[in-house]
């Protein structure tokens, strides 16, 4: 069973359809799938249902899709500055489900841990609520919150070995573990695949049984705010 | 004659209390850890999966997979741990945070928070603010007292779509500090009055309900 | 004339393909992992948190801290991954299993499961079968053919307090391997038999409805 | 806020009371909270009401609670070999919840995550099922089961930085993480205690956030079965 890929390209090719429901890891432009999110364009794939936490801006991340009119459904919590799909949205052309990010981030889990539905107090008394089955447990009013499935999830982690074990560095995990656990098919793209053994199996955050493709990629990992302080003068938080 | 947004940041930074776990929310807020007083040790939680965020970095060190929920480069600090987004959700859905510091269009006298969009004009989405005024244990609202149109934003009663419903227990306006008892149905207590703000400013720019209660040497101060 | 456990083991580890994400329970359904063809890699996972499980390590090699669900020592593999109790369910409950296989009491022709209570006995728990039933893609449950009592342990209906209804995809017994359409509510298929076991044998020691549907070949081998 | 504790006496003093609930971690003997154990029964606080996967054996883990009498109930999934436990239970002395180990594990995770029911498959039919409520999606049927909390989650981990993050070694990981979420007061005890900065961030298992106390203990680690092979002849599995 040999998961590792050439590319976006071979790991996407014959699952790629039009329609289909893709998962796509990051949070804002920190942690995204750069290389899959090309090669879907690429492909030309048209309305697809993406679930994400944020769209990416014009021209970048999940914005290229939105770009080319690729989009018909986006699940999100927050669609960013991103101008282009803030004129698809206004004008119709793309429908946008906002759901509250630890709600989003939950149904996610959900997805890929056979619960079907949960409750949560996020969005009780808010347009989220609405149409929502609401339950009180202990004198508390609570929502009752979908679990979410995807055909792909295409995510991106910092290493994986052979067997899809992946480990995320730094703030670029995000939504991607959960995204991994909640797809029929999860591509990984990555900085470095290493033999198994080389990851210490206590510091794995994704085990590969979530796993089914993996490539290595190419990263252009543009920063979206570029905020930094100067050496002398500015003291330190905390 | 009221507070500077940097007097409310100040202001609200006065809510910190050593050892808390916060989440400063996106803009004004942020500027509050720059009034942790020196040697107190806050944690700041960063909603896309860190503990212990750190100041911005120096320009050398700049990682761009390290961000924070604002989307800028941030720096980590010797205790610092990263996970994942539902983890982080975890945190706050579960009641871990001491303290969220968050901005607002209005806060109705019973704690109800619109912080998240107009009709009329596009809504970006409520990122992680639901979840973070659901399930943090204590939310302050840092906001202007009127807003563009000269209008009040503490109010009876939100006319903008809700972010939360009873989750407010404190808002720190350019013109005072209010405390609310969201379970009950009493009016807010205006609590401080920044410096040059009357009694008769509040009541000319204030919808809600509220009862003045100053502690004396705050308002000297 | 019938198969031995080890028999029993062997048929079952034929159940197993390239590149499976198997559970293999306590006691006899462990033996399985004895006879997985060599050169196929089939990953193990323990309910405690662990996949790639790795057979029982060198004496010398023993670590308390590396145990199987069974509280067993056992070792790693160059693959391997450990989490937490609530990921290792979240990978059973999700269905990312593909084959779980499971000792067994009794077993309905509709694929209803009974092995983790007999009553007016001591109910020690159900531990994880209940979720590995519930979750796991194909349950397969290797057993005995009649119970201590001479009794069929494959019914039309479990007598005994059920661990999941509808959950068993095979029943591989000392007599001979049964298909179940879990969905359905055809009588169970009788696909193979054991060597030197007759139809007649299967017939009176079978409470479950089943048709014969054996396959040539595998009656010869 | 110095969180580290001198040992289990201290940091169990004044929190420890009778009719308490307490979340004990581990599976069998592996990755339990030796210490914790020990102080509980030298505090002799009694009617207990404890939450763990598996209670020990006669004489070690949770069964020096059990043998002296200190329990009155315990939500479980598995009571193991304890000949006094069966003999409690048998009398009707302690009282036994049983839930399946993957909804125990869930359950205890939803406590902590703010989640107060999930519906799950698992247990449909049985009688962990009798007077759940029972809801259909997407065509199968699922039950909802309700969060469990703790005043008190003692658990095991293997390192701790001073500020109360944490680290797992192997199959010790078990339940400890999640208990550690879902009690008002989580006490770690652990092989290790190194200043802050020592544990990768990306390493850490349990983020500090989730642990009021820390202290070094000492570990037998009794093992429950030991099993081995010989180096010569036995093949390798897998």
């Amino acid at each position: 069973m040999n998961k590792v890929y050439k590319d976006a390209h071979s790991a996407l090719e014959g699952l790629a359809h039009d329609g289909m429901t893709i998962m796509s890891g990051g949070f804002g432009l920190c942690g995204i799938p750069e290389n899959s999110i090309t090669a879907l364009n690429k492909l030309g794939v048209q309305n697809l249902n993406i679930i994400a936490n944020t769209c990416g801006v014009d021209g970048f991340g999940l914005g290229i899709l939105v770009d080319a009119k690729q989009v018909k459904h986006v699940t999100t919590s927050y669609m960013g500055e991103n101008k282009e799909f803030g004129r698809q949205f206004l004008a119709g052309e793309i429908e946008v489900e906002f759901t509250p990010q630890g709600t989003l981030a939950e149904r996610i889990r959900a997805g890929g841990a056979g619960i079907p539905a949960f409750y949560t107090k996020t969005g009780v008394g808010t347009v989220v609520a609405e149409g929502k089955e609401h339950k009180i447990f202990n004198g508390e009013t609570y929502i009752l919150e979908r679990s979410l499935k995807a055909d792909v999830a295409i995510i991106k982690a910092w290493k994986a070995d052979e067997e899809g074990n992946l480990v995320y560095r730094k703030t670029t995990q995000n939504f991607n573990p959960q995204m991994a656990t909640a797809a029929t098919i999860t591509i990984a793209e990555v900085e470095e695949i290493v033999p198994c053994g080389e990851i210490d199996p206590d510091h794995i955050h994704t085990p590969g049984i979530y796993v089914d493709r993996i490539f290595k990629g190419t990263f252009e990992k543009r920063i979206e705010k570029r905020t930094f302080r100067k050496r002398e003068a500015i003291k330190e938080i905390a | 004659m009221a507070w500077t947004r940097e007097q409310i940041a100040a202001r609200a930074a006065k809510e910190l209390r050593e050892g808390f776990y916060a989440n400063l929310g996106i803009g004004l807020p942020t500027h509050v850890a720059n009034y942790i007083p020196e040697g107190m040790k806050v944690i700041l939680h960063s909603e896309n999966g860190m503990l212990g965020m750190g100041p911005f970095p120096y320009e050398d060190e700049i990682d761009p997979d390290l961000t924070n929920a604002g989307k800028q480069t941030i720096s980590e600090l010797p205790y610092s741990s990263y996970f994942s987004s539902a983890e982080s959700f975890n945190i706050v859905r579960g009641g871990h945070l001491d303290l969220t510091i968050l901005g607002g269009m209005e806060v109705s006298q019973h704690g109800d928070l619109a912080n998240w969009m107009v009709p009329g004009k596009m809504a970006k989405g409520m990122g992680g603010a639901m979840d973070l005024v659901a399930g943090v244990k204590r939310c302050v609202v840092v906001m202007e007292h009127i807003n563009k149109d000269g209008e009040p934003k503490l109010v009876k009663k939100c006319s903008l779509p809700l972010t939360g419903m009873r989750v407010i227990d404190m808002v720190i306006t350019s013109h005072g500090v209010f405390e609310i008892d969201k379970h009950g149905n009493g009016p807010m207590r205006l609590i401080e009055l920044a410096k040059g703000v009357t009694l008769e400013d509040i009541r000319a720019h204030t919808d809600a309900d509220y009862i003045v209660a100053l502690n004396e040497e705050k308002v000297a101060a």
